[in-house]
């Protein structure tokens, strides 16, 4: 999917799945490649099992608005984040789904992506590393090379390997 | 008919209480509209006191005293500040032994009352502490601001338990005194 | 009942006096307060009173402990009260807002002082009329009445905890050092002529359900009060009409706010209240409220002594702001002029109500003396001269 | 020893920590990051979403920088702190949001009153009362004003991105040391949880203003006295054996109390007063878009500025004549200017989320010369460009019929 | 008379005369404190110039501010440790001082009290304990005894007084004392001791309010008062083998803690130069 | 004794359209909720007169979850509205559930001065070392050296002990103990429920989310060795010397007295204010 001036990118599922991470890494790569980008985020106020979503707006243009008001692209981890979000995506926008775990009622792709977090990756913690490598593939709204740079500035220390290794196989697995 | 008072004096003079009792008078046995305020100075413990009584048969706007109708002036500090804002032609009533220093030339524009009054309270009751009442029982009595009754009765209203006696007998020493000055005989 | 002061009669009082006697009148049985300068004595008569007629009056820790006794005890269902000055009211900021958010009804008394800061606190002002509309954080809005006479006090008092009961919403009566310090004849009706209001409980357990809901259509919900089995949560955060919190939805959240700023500004014809002296054929209009208004009052007389044909609009009520009214006295006037004890605050709203209709000037004063009738005067006359 | 952020030190510090780039960060980040390049060394503050940022982007940073961050037991604490520090001679903030920031009234009244220089940022949220925590407003407009209790001037000041918070903490810095006021710094939620790329300087391009200390004894003997006829007094710092007495009580010009003059606290307040009113286009800043043919003009401030700016630029493609006016200083708030922008214009309309604050404001100035329309949203979403769009061409639709009548 | 004592009272120095006389009524124990405070000075040597002195709102936040001749901090009620938290961190080589009363410092301030404690940040508390809200006319007190007549409690008061000394030492504090103005040497002995403690010091200062406390509990006269503070006290170690019982209404005077505990400044610039190590940010690895 | 199962308390007490709660799995307030609902059940408590306080913070959003009257108030201040409501309708019984954030750090001073009283109130306080719903900011109870986002390099501050301050303040009933003590719990707030006066209980509760993950304590049992750790019970503590106590916590109860409470003694007062007055003899 080629994209021309300004891309709406929303990432949604519940609090815990480093849905938040994923979009500052996203954000961060973009900053990186002299992009205008935007990220901001909705949370409820638990820190684990709510829902947890992350936007971004990244363009070569400058940026006005402050939320996604049409997704191009929508990137869900969790049944409770899709149908919360799901009246946001434009028609024709990418539904990207972790296809185990939630169920669309319209076009879309996918990877099993807990899945593959825990048993390629072995931990099911980066299943937001996995899924993002996987929207990156499929969009290619930044360079690959790009987010493995903010992947090293944003995680934990000690994290990067293994963070950077979940990333790449859903990359790989985006662009099969 | 408006009328306004303004007590002036130190503290523990009593300057505060007596406007209360006045006030109270008018108010309540007169059935007059009346306002008390006084004033808030550095020294309220021992320093300078100053209260207002604004009268009226109409219901009061302005709530103090633009130039007082009578002044009671108590010490030599309220003697100097206050005298000059009397109305001219009104009545100005001067503790004698409290207020050396006088200005006859200003005096010259008001009736002026100049009475010992510390001296005759404690003659009178065997406590000068009673002087603001006897004061208050000769201002009444001169002016006729209120009736010599509701006086009593907010004098009643307003003293501690136990000094019914003597406060009566402050505020009648006034009231004679009083008598005396409407006849010219002071 | 038995009252510890004079019914039916006369007396004389200080202001402050006048307001703790009406609000144990009104029914107020509840009062947490903390000593400050020049509300104490506020304090101090319910300190006597409240043990005698079967209420409650405690001394908290501070102003914010105060006000949060104050919502407490309205929540188990007592009218409730509690009095202090300037820096007590910045203190209170923040529980006033919860009150306005829960809808809780209080009468909260501020004698206003001189600030900023400690400034003079024994001396008036009438500078915390913006703050009493704008101090707590948020869209909100409340009531604010202010009275100019010990009478008025007493009789705002009243109308205060009416108007707190009947519209759910925190009621300031801004009043000032001045009339809180000065003695002046009241009248305190019998208990049987006066028309209390009391909240609107529910009706049925199916309105219990709505402690926030509009199930009456007029925007104020009955309060379901502690203690009857209703089980009712109250909260701060934003909540739907059940009393739930929903802090993410921002529909939830405007429907809330707009009801709760609704009710008040939909209702303003029966809130204000005004005075109009001379109004009808003056050419030049002084608008005043408080203390410095009865200043006003007679700088008035002795301009229409004079000839000038001058006019007195005394404002009782000064939230919500009747900006109409302001607009159909600037049309028929020439000039209107503000005095307030203060750097220019009512002012603002007079001017924004003018419309351009009149000019507006302001007599401002401050450092704790009310105006004077003759510096009101001068200035007015002054413009003539020149203008 | 004071640290005011200007030696060499600290500028080696500042380069070495934070070399200048392009880096991307909150909104709340930026606002850190502004203080510590202004220079700000001392911190206090207490957890509330959503300033926490603030406090922990300080915490984390300050100690590196020699700076001081403690954590008070609430908000009243934590300003206090702040004015205390102020007085030994450092540059001082805290952050908090609606909550917290109605507790802080009462000593802000104080640091205005006794003319301490800091730096109070508010993060808005939508309220009143604990409302939605999480969520960003516009609500604290008017309490910004008149929040403490008394007669009282302020500035504030409110940015429009999160590289316009980084540069409008600095000035409210500057502003701060130079008038010996308290700036308060408007911000919000939705600001203060963005990110976006910013550009951070190199720790000598920043211009550091610190506050005028007394040049001799004598002036020291006026803390708060018009000692150079600017209405700004030297400030005696604690510790340098002036013996400086500071009081939120009515003080005459040496700083010892009178409560009972009424000439004393006339002047002490009027000269607070002027004070502002005097160094007025010092203090005011506004940004101007498309105003020079404008028709239609647009008034609108902080995270509201932004969407605007977007709706105007739409509509100027559109072939609508509209403009944008963004106050970047809000208190006071500079009515003038519009009223002068006002003359040639037929409508101005005002974005913000919140029931109508900054509105209000606008037609004190404007009321008798142009209508004026709000675009009004709460509960925690931002207006967008479309929204503010919408207003626009349809205001459009209307004055076209309008003239055509 | 003021002259006369400009000249023969030692500790006059010390004091900012064009603030005087102070507004203090006749009889208060608040200048016993004030001339505690200044011998204590004077005997440790301290320069005033290394002293700052804070206070809230209240008589008793008056004794040392204005009138002592130092750095004076008048701040809003009940804040005055919050202030000097800020004054303390921003100058921990000059002595903090706060002198304020009980209801400033214990009623409204109760908190920042014990959280300061907590931190045993090293600020010397001088708490002036009169028992009673004076300046706003005689208001009940958090510290006003059960039972006593205050223009709050008309009909005696029902609640308990807070155990200051008592609640502060268990909050953390490095030392905590409690004298009357009957014991001025032992006062004088105490503030001393609590200006050289590094860390939270506590004096309580019982004082004497004749005029709104005295008058309406059947103690017209500062002598009055003064003979019930010695009547009442009970030393420390005799006050240990006592039931609650026999204590109830006495007032236990006496150095109630003196240890040493880190102390919060301290930490506070230790964490700085432990992060600047760690970072690598010190002088010799300039860049 | 007899345990009824969770789901019979659960049924019987909680708001069902409230539910999940807001609550972090591992998280210590869920329990500490059902201990004091058994307690309720096991009194017999009449539902419709117990009021439930909070303030701000994790704890206090309990009062939302029960089905009972509830004041969900302003940070730090829930023991001065639970006054308000306590003295005006002295026929409810209030219960305060606070956390360390609310009742200690802003709340300190309506603690002492509630406990100073005896207000007749019983406070269930959730210590969890942290503010958990802000992010895990440093609080005045998080042990020396421990992490915060506000001390990333560990905290500086010596902590409150907060039962130790409530005996101090006069609170007639005082009791400490960890979540993992579930009968001890239960039977302090039976206890504290029954008693007039301040009653407080403390538990010492997990913050896996916001405290543990700092301060590698992420998992419930390292949470409980961790507990075990810390606790000494206050017998064993009464034989210990202070250096063998530092760093330690104790539990157990502290204090178990009768006071008279705010309620009676404000009783008093009314009639002692009408026979001032000659009202009564």
């Amino acid at each position: 999917m080629g994209w021309v001036i300004t891309m709406q990118i929303r990432l949604a599922g519940f609090g815990g799945q480093g849905v938040i991470l994923a979009g500052v890494i996203l954000g961060d790569a973009a900053a990186i490649e002299g992009l205008n980008v935007i990220q901001t985020q909705d949370y409820g106020s638990q820190s684990r099992g709510g829902h947890s979503i992350a936007d971004l707006i990244i363009s070569k243009d400058p940026i006005y608005d402050l939320i996604v008001t049409k997704a191009d692209v929508l990137l869900a981890l969790a049944q409770l984040g899709y149908e919360s979000t799901k009246e946001s995506l434009r028609e024709g926008g990418l539904l990207i789904v972790d296809t185990e775990l939630v169920q669309p009622d319209k076009e879309f792709t996918g990877a099993p992506f807990t899945r593959i977090a825990e048993e390629e990756v072995g931990l099911a913690l980066t299943v937001n590393m996995v899924a993002l490598g996987y929207l990156v593939a499929k969009t290619n709204v930044v360079k690959k090379e790009s987010v493995e740079e903010a992947i090293r500035r944003r995680v934990p220390k000690g994290t990067e390997e293994i963070n950077l290794k979940a990333f790449r196989i859903g990359y790989e697995e985006g662009t099969k | 008919m408006r009328k306004e008072v303004l007590i002036g004096g130190f503290g523990g003079q009593g300057v505060i209480l007596s406007s209360v009792i006045l006030g109270r008078a008018a108010a309540v046995y007169e059935a007059l509209y009346s306002v008390q305020t006084q004033a808030y100075g550095p020294q309220s413990r021992g320093g300078a006191s100053k209260a207002e009584v604004v009268i009226s048969d109409e219901l009061i706007d302005y709530p103090k005293a633009l130039n007082p109708d009578y002044a009671v002036l108590l010490s030599q500090q309220a003697y100097e500040k206050y005298l000059s804002l009397v109305k001219e032609g009104g009545i100005v009533i001067v503790e004698k032994d409290l207020i050396p220093n006088r200005n006859e030339e200003l005096e010259k524009n008001f009736k002026v009352y100049v009475i010992p009054f510390t001296k005759l309270a404690e003659e009178s009751t065997g406590l000068s502490l009673t002087m603001n009442i006897l004061t208050l029982g000769f201002l009444v009595k001169l002016t006729g601001i209120v009736s010599e009754d509701a006086i009593e009765k907010a004098v009643l209203d307003s003293i501690p338990k136990g000094t019914e006696h003597l406060n009566l007998k402050a505020l009648k020493k006034g009231f004679e005194l009083g008598e005396k000055a409407l006849k010219g005989e002071l | 009942m038995r009252y510890p002061f004079p019914v039916g009669a006369v007396d004389f009082i200080q202001g402050d006096e006048a307001i703790a006697r009406a609000a144990i009148l009104a029914g107020c049985r509840f009062y947490a307060g903390y000593p400050i300068t020049p509300a104490s004595e506020i304090f101090e008569a319910m300190s006597i009173y409240m043990p005698l007629v079967d209420g409650v009056s405690i001394q908290m820790e501070d102003e914010i402990g105060s006000i949060a006794a104050v919502i407490g005890a309205s929540w188990a269902g007592a009218k409730s009260m509690t009095a202090t000055s300037g820096p007590g009211f910045s203190l209170m900021m923040e529980n006033l807002g919860y009150a306005i958010m829960t809808e809780t009804p209080l009468v909260l008394v501020n004698v206003q002082r001189s600030g900023p800061s400690t400034g003079q606190p024994t001396l008036a002002a009438q500078g915390d009329l913006m703050q009493a509309i704008w101090g707590t954080h948020g869209d909100h809005s409340l009531i604010v009445l202010t009275p100019a006479t010990v009478q008025e006090a007493f009789d705002m008092t009243i109308k205060a905890f009416n108007l707190a009961e009947k519209y759910r919403t925190p009621v300031i009566l801004l009043t000032d050092a001045e009339v809180g310090h000065m003695r002046e004849r009241v009248y305190a009706p019998h208990p049987d002529e006066l028309e209390l209001i009391y909240r609107k409980l529910p009706a049925n357990e199916e309105e219990a359900n709505y402690p926030f809901g509009d199930i009456h259509g007029d925007l104020v919900p009955p309060m379901p009060v502690f203690g009857k089995g209703h089980h009712t949560y109250v909260t701060g955060l934003t909540h739907d009409e059940k009393g739930r919190p929903k802090t993410v939805q921002s529909e939830i959240h405007e429907k809330l706010i707009k009801r709760i700023v609704e009710k008040i500004e939909k209702n303003k014809k029966d809130i204000v209240d005004y005075e109009a002296y001379e109004l009808e054929d003056a050419e030049i209009v002084i608008i005043s409220f408080g203390i410095v208004a009865r200043s006003a009052m007679r700088a008035v007389k002795e301009l229409r002594k004079k000839g000038i044909k001058a006019g007195l609009l005394k404002l009782n009520v000064l939230w919500p702001f009747d900006f109409e009214l302001i607009e159909r006295i600037a049309e028929r006037v020439e000039k209107i002029y503000v005095v307030e004890m203060n750097l220019g605050q009512l002012y603002h709203m007079v001017k924004e109500g003018a419309n351009g209709k009149a000019p507006v000037e302001l007599i401002p004063k401050i450092g704790g003396e009310i105006h004077t009738p003759k510096e009101i005067i001068e200035r007015i006359k002054d413009n003539l001269r020149w203008g | 020893m004071i640290i005011r952020g200007d030696e060499p030190e600290q500028i080696r510090l500042l380069k070495k920590l934070y070399p200048k780039g392009n880096y991307f960060m909150q909104g709340d980040e930026a606002i850190a990051y502004g203080a510590l390049f202004a220079g700000c060394r001392f911190y206090a503050g207490y957890p509330i979403t959503p300033a926490s940022e603030i406090a922990e982007t300080m915490a984390r940073e300050l100690p590196k920088l020699k700076g001081y961050y403690i954590q008070m037991e609430d908000e009243i604490g934590s300003i206090a702190a702040v004015i205390g520090a102020s007085w030994t001679g450092f540059k001082s903030m805290t952050a908090t949001s609606g909550p917290g920031f109605s507790l802080m009234q009462e000593n802000l009244g104080y640091a205005i009153f006794t003319e301490t220089p800091l730096v109070l940022v508010d993060v808005q949220r939508s309220g009143p009362s604990t409302g939605q925590a999480t969520k960003g407003a516009q609500g604290d407009f008017f309490q910004a004003r008149w929040g403490p209790h008394g007669d009282h001037p302020i500035i504030a000041i409110s940015s429009t991105s999160v590289e316009d918070s980084f540069w409008e903490t600095i000035r409210a810095f500057s502003l701060s040391e130079k008038f010996r006021i308290p700036v308060l710094v408007l911000a919000d939620g939705i600001i203060g949880h963005t990110r976006e790329q910013i550009k951070i300087p190199d720790p000598t391009e920043v211009e550091i203003v610190y506050r005028k200390l007394p040049t001799s004894d004598e002036e020291a003997k006026y803390p708060f006295g018009d000692v150079h006829g600017d209405l700004i007094p030297p400030m005696p710092l604690f510790g340098h054996g002036y013996f400086t007495h500071v009081t939120g009580s009515t003080h005459k010009e040496n700083g010892l109390r009178d409560v009972y003059t009424p000439e004393v606290h006339d002047r002490l307040v009027r000269r607070l007063h002027k004070k502002i009113e005097l160094h007025k286009t010092e203090i005011q800043k506004w940004e101007e878009y498309y105003i020079e043919d404008a028709e239609i003009l647009l008034v609108s401030w902080g995270v509201s500025a932004r969407p605007s700016l977007g709706a105007v630029m739409k509509g100027r493609k559109k072939g609508i004549k509209v403009g944008l006016f963004v106050p970047k200083t809000v208190h006071p708030f500079p009515g003038e200017r519009i009223k002068e922008l006002s003359k040639n214009v037929q409508l101005i309309i005002v974005p913000e989320m919140n029931l109508g604050q900054v509105i209000l404001e606008v037609q004190r100035f404007v009321r008798d010369e142009v209508p004026v329309i709000g675009v009004n949203k709460i509960g925690g979403v931002p207006l967008t460009v479309e929204e503010i769009l919408k207003e626009i061409e349809s205001s459009a639709e209307r004055s076209r019929h309008r003239s055509a009548d | 008379m003021a002259k006369e004592i400009y000249t023969k009272y030692k500790m006059a120095k010390y004091l900012r005369k064009e603030a005087l006389p102070t507004a203090l009524c006749p009889g208060c124990g608040g200048g016993t404190v004030l001339n505690a405070f200044a011998n204590a000075i004077d005997q440790l040597g301290i320069d005033p110039r290394d002293l700052v002195v804070v206070s809230g709102i209240g008589c008793s936040a008056w004794i040392a501010s204005p009138y002592f001749l130092a750095d004076t901090l008048h701040t809003t009620h009940g804040r005055a440790i919050a202030y000097a938290t800020g004054v303390k961190v921003g100058l921990p080589d000059k002595k903090v001082v706060v002198i304020s009363g009980d209801g400033d410092l214990a009623g409204i301030g109760g908190n920042h009290l014990i959280h300061a404690a907590r931190r045993n940040i090293d600020i010397t508390v001088i708490l002036v304990n009169n028992f009673i809200y004076g300046m706003t006319g005689g208001q009940v007190a958090p510290t006003t005894p059960f039972g006593a007549i205050t223009t709050t409690s008309p009909y005696r008061n029902v609640e308990h007084p807070l155990n200051i000394a008592e609640t502060v030492t268990s909050a953390g504090a490095s030392y905590v004392a409690r004298w009357t103005t009957f014991h001025v040497y032992q006062l004088i002995e105490s503030i001393k001791r609590a200006l050289s403690v590094k860390g939270f010091a506590l004096v309580e200062a019982i004082s004497q309010c004749p005029v709104q406390f005295g008058r309406r509990n059947r103690m017209k006269t500062p002598t009055e008062m003064l003979r019930w503070f010695q009547k009442n006290s009970v030393p420390l170690s005799k006050a240990r083998n006592m039931s609650p019982n026999e204590l109830e209404g006495k007032i236990v005077v006496g150095e109630l803690v003196n240890r040493e505990k880190p102390e919060f400044t301290e930490e506070l610039n230790s964490l700085i130069e432990e992060v600047s190590e760690h970072y690598g940010l010190g002088d010799n690895n300039a860049d | 004794m007899y345990l009824k199962s969770s789901y019979e308390i659960r049924d019987k007490y909680l708001r069902k359209d409230m539910l999940p709660t807001i609550f972090c799995p591992g998280c210590g307030i869920g329990a500490v909720l059902q201990y004091t609902l058994r307690a309720i059940d096991d009194l017999g408590l009449n539902q419709d007169e117990v009021v439930w306080v909070s303030g701000i913070g994790c704890s206090s959003r309990v009062p939302g979850y029960v089905n009972f009257d509830g004041l969900h108030t302003t940070h730090g201040r829930a023991l001065a509205f639970a006054t308000g409501i306590k003295m005006a309708n002295p026929d409810l019984k209030v219960i305060a559930f606070m956390g360390d954030g609310d009742a200690a750090a802003i709340g300190g001073n309506h603690l002492i001065h509630a406990i100073r009283r005896n207000l007749d109130i019983t406070v269930i306080l959730i210590n969890n070392f942290t503010y958990g719903m802000t992010g895990g900011q440093v609080a005045p109870t998080t042990p020396k050296g421990l992490r915060g986002t506000t001390a990333p390099y560990g905290s500086f501050e010596n902590p409150f002990d907060i039962a130790e301050l409530a005996v101090a303040a006069g609170a007639n009933y005082v009791a400490r103990w960890s979540v993992f003590n579930y009968l001890q719990g239960i039977n302090s707030i039976k206890k504290a429920l029954q008693k007039e006066g301040f009653t407080l209980v403390e538990f010492l509760s997990p913050c896996p989310i916001s405290f543990g993950r700092r301060n590698k304590l992420k998992t419930a049992p390292e949470l409980i060795k961790w507990y075990q750790k810390l606790s000494v019970p206050i017998s064993k503590a009464k034989e210990m010397s202070p250096e063998e106590l530092k760093g330690k916590v104790i539990i157990g109860e502290f204090i178990d007295r009768d006071r008279p409470s705010l309620v009676k003694e404000y009783e008093a007062y009314k009639k002692r204010a009408k026979k001032a007055m000659r009202w009564e003899e």
